[in-house]
């Protein structure tokens, strides 16, 4: 049984790192790595790493998204202010 | 003593730490005075630590010694080589915080200390890299040196340039970081342990009568490709004249000086504890590999550096050919080879450090780092730098006595043959390429050189200083100064040759020990080098027509492109080439 | 007994490498970054790992009840989550730097350092 | 896209697939017993009461490890700080107040209370439970920036001093090592846990010097993420730089 879920959860990890590499645009690219941090934490406790797993949830589908938007947020206020200027 | 080595990780953490906490409320003085004395502590430490080293000359880090041999704790090595690397390490640094004393022009606001802690954390990693017996320890201290040097690099925000280079810097070596992790993640799947001694014997004992197997390929080649991206061998090299050209002048001398060849000793360093049993990599495998690239650095980074025109990129790209010459010189597995490295790293350390300062001196007076701009600009003042730039490059030559030449005098003798050829090619055409800006920037000679299409310039930069130097400090001009002066003594000394071969003999090879001394053939072919170099920086400034880029140059400099992307394509491809140039040892066993 | 986790990790890595050369934003780049580095993770935690093991925490266990996954290489793993967390940070402040100094984040637009 | 570029990325891409694949075809299967290291770890952990592996390999046996890692993220905030200065044509420009749904508000005012709390227990219980210094200290720190969410940028930065955090995190990374280097003082060696009693197993106070090198690394963890979410913040909300004078 567990090793089935593994095998799930491992496929679903690799499609979503395809698509985290495949969304061009940084702040949807931030939701996909979002969502495959969730599922590496899912993975980890599967593997039965819950510690790893925890971590994992709070830095990689809280934390590095976060910041991510932040600066994608940063960057396009920047050339907003740029168009107005003209 | 032994118990003291995790102290020099701890030490200049202690002070970066309590330089951050305190940073609001200290004066500038305050706290450069108190990096200034830390980082002296430790370098006093290392030099200590060096001079007692001996046998075990391990320690068990948290106390966990080990029980029958196994150990849950994690080791670090007190041999001549490491904490020779980690003295070199810390008195880089202690040079570098003299040369920036009271140098930037602002620091943060509220945050005074920032760059000295910046650069205590820097020298604490190096010396944690180098005293590390844990391959994974390794990797924590590998990525905190890295880690610290992109902030250093992009510490001058308000440059174009420095931001790109330190993101290109980062994004390189953090993938050659990562690709180091999944080889020792391989090899622990197959040793299931993580010191390196016993990884070691860990693949001696898995590896059956057909020898080693596609598993320590792969794991060879991902590790070998995390320290070369460091070591910046071809075609693992891009980022590093872009990342050094651009970053602040005393973080170039210690990028440059020692953190480049803290790659180059972690390759040899790994390869003689784990991969060099019968499971690891063949000595002949190992020795093609290395040296096949090391001689395609130097002949790369001769060839680039001879067209540079941005002084500090320059000098960059000179690292890149030196770190090629020590790259074959470890590649062919002699104790000589060894001594002669470690002895010419040493020199070149000096040297390349020096460079920088001076040149740094130049980037203050004039805001500018280009040949052409800076053409006769520097003529009748700063006697003393055009002297030390000067005596640098004909350092970098290798001209006896200085210790680059007696480095590099053992290391031909070791790796013989045609290979020579390289070794007075590559350094006598930096060293031209040095000579030629000392007779244009200070001395005016020849006319001034028309622009190339494809480079980059060094003018519109902006001194590193409040505003361009009238009166250059002491300090400037003192620190450049003593760093030649040790490299002549690393020639000079007696018996400092002999002390460094026996220590480094003593950690590797087995107990063969090589002499280390002059010899007749070796001055002389320093000489030569130290001819040509004064020959090609004459010819570049009286017939320029004869030593401009030709046309087979013109490719080369296009893969410089500067872009992340290209560079990382590279690094795969050397992987591929790293593991290709290995494959014959796993299919002929 | 299967092999496919280690396949998985390298398939990982290299799609990130993918992403990382053709990226057209420098912020997608850190992010194909981060996707490597995810691979390592897979691969150490898969190593570790032991046919119906179980976490090794003991607070409502027997010890040698049961047997138990690998805790170092869940050691190893924290530890690089926690340098790749860092790591994306540092990045992401340069790329921010060179938004503002280039005005752009562009690879293919960076233009200055060459040759 | 660079022609170059595709048949490098090709020819390394299909270099290195195949050394990897090799490579996976000759590791141990899958889910294998033989795990020496991991084994005397195990042993390790209860001989100094410390119920949960992980965290005795973290603080205790590779405790070393951890320095680094904690020296690695201390640098990286130190990084960012310095990277993401004002720099000298830019100023701060006061944001307006962003406006927030009120069910939103409410739903992040009443889960801020419980993430902190949440944060500190998960650091508390790091040598029995899963979790830990690391996880707690994210928590908590992501915790107190729904506070952005939830009241607006002027409430954070109130509770917020962030010279306050900048000194804790310096103080943490400095306890941490003070802790190490009383090992060398005691006589034993850097970061040995002989100095306190192991306590009894499975206790809040098990494990000698374990809570302690944990609760540094809580603190410097917390502290650092809330330095680094407030610098990326105030670039993302407040820095401005000179010529773009127009308000957000």
């Amino acid at each position: 049984m567990s090793d089935a879920l593994i095998v799930v959860v491992l496929l679903l990890v690799a499609g979503s790192a395809t698509a985290a590499v495949a969304q061009r645009d940084p702040a949807r690219q931030a939701l996909v790595l979002s969502f495959l941090g969730v599922l590496l934490a899912a993975l980890f406790t599967v593997l039965q790493a819950p510690d790893v797993g925890l971590s994992q949830l709070a830095v990689g589908s809280a934390l590095t998204p976060l910041l991510i938007m932040l600066s994608v947020r940063k960057i396009r206020r920047r050339g907003r202010s740029e168009e107005e200027d003209g | 003593m032994h118990h003291l080595i995790p102290l020099l990780v701890a030490i200049p953490l202690l002070g970066a730490a309590l330089l951050v906490a305190t940073g609001r409320h200290l004066p500038r003085i305050a706290a450069e005075l108190t990096g200034f004395v830390v980082s002296a502590g430790t370098a006093a430490l290392a030099l200590i630590l060096l001079l007692n080293s001996a046998p075990p000359m391990v320690e068990w880090v948290g106390g966990w010694l080990p029980v029958d041999g196994e150990s849950v704790g994690i080791l670090v090595v007190g041999d001549g080589p490491a904490l020779g690397m980690a003295a070199l390490a810390s008195l880089l640094t202690l040079a570098a915080l003299a040369y920036s004393w009271r140098y930037f022009d602002e620091p943060p606001r509220d945050r005074t200390g920032s760059f000295t802690a910046l650069m205590l954390v820097f020298q604490g990693a190096m010396c944690g890299f180098a005293v590390a017996g844990d391959l994974f320890n390794a990797f924590v201290f590998f990525e905190l040196m890295s880690v610290v040097a992109y902030a250093l690099t992009g510490y001058r925000i308000d440059e174009a340039k420095a931001v790109q280079g330190a993101l290109t810097f980062g994004i390189v070596n953090s993938l050659g970081a990562y690709a180091m992790l999944m080889g020792i993640a391989l090899l622990y799947a197959r040793t299931g342990e993580l010191a390196m001694a016993k990884i070691g014997r860990g693949l001696d004992a898995a590896a059956g009568p057909g020898g080693p197997d596609a598993l320590v390929l792969a794991s060879f080649v991902l590790v070998l490709t995390g320290l070369l991206v460091k070591a910046a061998a071809v075609p693992f090299h891009f980022w590093l004249p872009d990342a050094h050209a651009v970053a602040p002048t005393p973080v170039c001398m210690l990028l440059s000086g020692v953190m480049v060849e803290l790659g180059a000793y972690g390759v040899w360093r790994v390869y003689g504890t784990v991969f060099a049993g019968p499971g690891g990599i063949p000595a002949a495998d190992l020795t093609r590999a290395l040296v096949t690239l090391g001689a395609l650095t130097a002949v790369t980074g001769a060839v680039m550096c001879w067209y540079q025109r941005h002084i500090k990129r320059l000098l960059a790209y000179s690292t890149v050919a030196h770190t090629g010459l020590f790259l074959v010189g470890l590649g062919v597995l002699t104790p000589e080879g060894d001594d002669g490295v470690a002895l010419y790293l040493l020199g070149h350390a000096g040297v390349k450090a020096a460079l920088f300062a001076c040149a740094g001196v130049l980037l203050d007076r004039f805001g500018s780092v280009d040949e052409h701009a800076l053409h006769g600009r520097a003529r009748g003042q700063l006697r003393a730098t055009a002297v030390m730039f000067a005596v640098g490059g004909l350092g970098l030559a290798g001209l006896p006595p200085f210790g680059t030449a007696l480095g590099k005098a053992i290391t031909e003798e070791a790796v013989g043959g045609p290979f020579t050829v390289v070794y007075v090619a590559a350094s006598a055409i930096t060293a031209g390429a040095v000579l030629r800006v000392t007779a244009r920037v200070f001395l005016g000679l020849g006319p001034r050189p028309g622009d190339a299409e494809y480079e980059t310039s060094g003018s519109d930069e902006e001194p590193e200083t409040s505003g361009p130097l009238r009166r250059i400090p002491d300090t400037m001009t003192i620190v450049p100064a003593v760093l030649l002066a040790a490299a002549l003594a690393v020639g000079l000394a007696p018996g400092f040759g002999a002390l460094v071969a026996r220590s480094v003999n003593e950690a590797g090879s087995g107990g063969a020990h090589a002499s280390a001394h002059w010899t007749l053939p070796g001055v002389l072919l320093g000489v030569a080098s130290a001819l040509l170099a004064l020959a090609l920086a004459g010819l570049a400034v009286s017939r320029p027509g004869w030593v401009a880029a030709p046309g087979w140059a013109a490719p080369l400099r296009r893969l410089q492109s500067g872009h992340v992307g290209d560079y990382v394509a590279w690094l795969l491809v050397g992987a591929t080439v790293l593991g290709a140039l290995a494959l014959p040892g796993i299919l002929g066993s | 007994m299967h092999v496919l986790p280690y396949p998985v990790a390298a398939y990982i890595f290299l799609t990130g490498c993918y992403g990382l050369a053709t990226s057209r934003n420098l912020i997608h780049a850190v992010g194909c970054l981060a996707v490597c580095q995810s691979a390592t993770y897979v691969l150490l935690l898969a190593v570790g790992y032991r046919d119906g093991g179980t976490a090794p925490v003991f607070s409502d266990m027997k010890p040698g009840s049961r047997p138990l996954v690998d805790p170092v290489v869940q050691a190893l793993t924290l530890t690089d989550v926690v340098v790749g967390a860092t790591v994306t940070a540092l990045l992401l402040a340069l790329v921010l730097q060179i938004a503002k100094r280039h005005g752009t984040v562009d690879p293919d637009e960076l233009r200055e350092l060459r040759g | 896209m660079n022609r170059l570029r595709l048949w490098l990325l090709a020819v390394g891409g299909a270099g290195l697939a195949a050394l990897l694949v090799a490579a996976c075809l000759d590791l141990p299967g899958f889910g294998g017993s033989r795990h020496p290291y991991g084994d005397r770890a195990v042993r390790a952990a209860l001989s100094r009461h410390t119920a949960n592996t992980i965290a005795s390999v973290n603080f205790d046996q590779r405790a070393y490890d951890t320095l680094g890692e904690m020296s690695i993220l201390f640098a990286a905030v130190l990084g960012c700080v310095v990277l993401l200065r004002e720099a000298r044509d830019e100023h701060r420009a006061r944001p307006e107040p962003a406006d927030v749904a009120r069910p939103v508000r409410r739903y992040a005012l009443l889960v801020l209370p419980v993430a902190l709390v949440t944060g500190l227990y998960v650091i508390a219980h790091g040598q029995l439970s899963p979790g830990g210094g690391f996880q707690g200290g994210v928590v908590a720190a992501t915790a107190l920036h729904l506070l952005y969410l939830g009241a607006d940028y002027h409430a954070l930065e109130r509770v917020r001093p962030l010279g306050v955090y900048e000194t804790t995190d310096a103080l943490a990374v400095s306890s941490y090592l003070v802790l190490g280097a009383a090992g060398i003082l005691a006589g034993t060696a850097f970061l040995a846990n002989t100095l306190l009693p192991y306590g009894t197993f499975n206790t809040l106070s098990s494990g000698g010097t374990v809570p302690l090198l944990n609760a540094a690394i809580g603190m410097e963890v917390a502290s650092a993420v809330v330095v680094l979410l407030a610098h990326f913040l105030d670039q993302a909300v407040e820095i401005e730089e000179e010529h773009g004078r127009g308000t957000p």
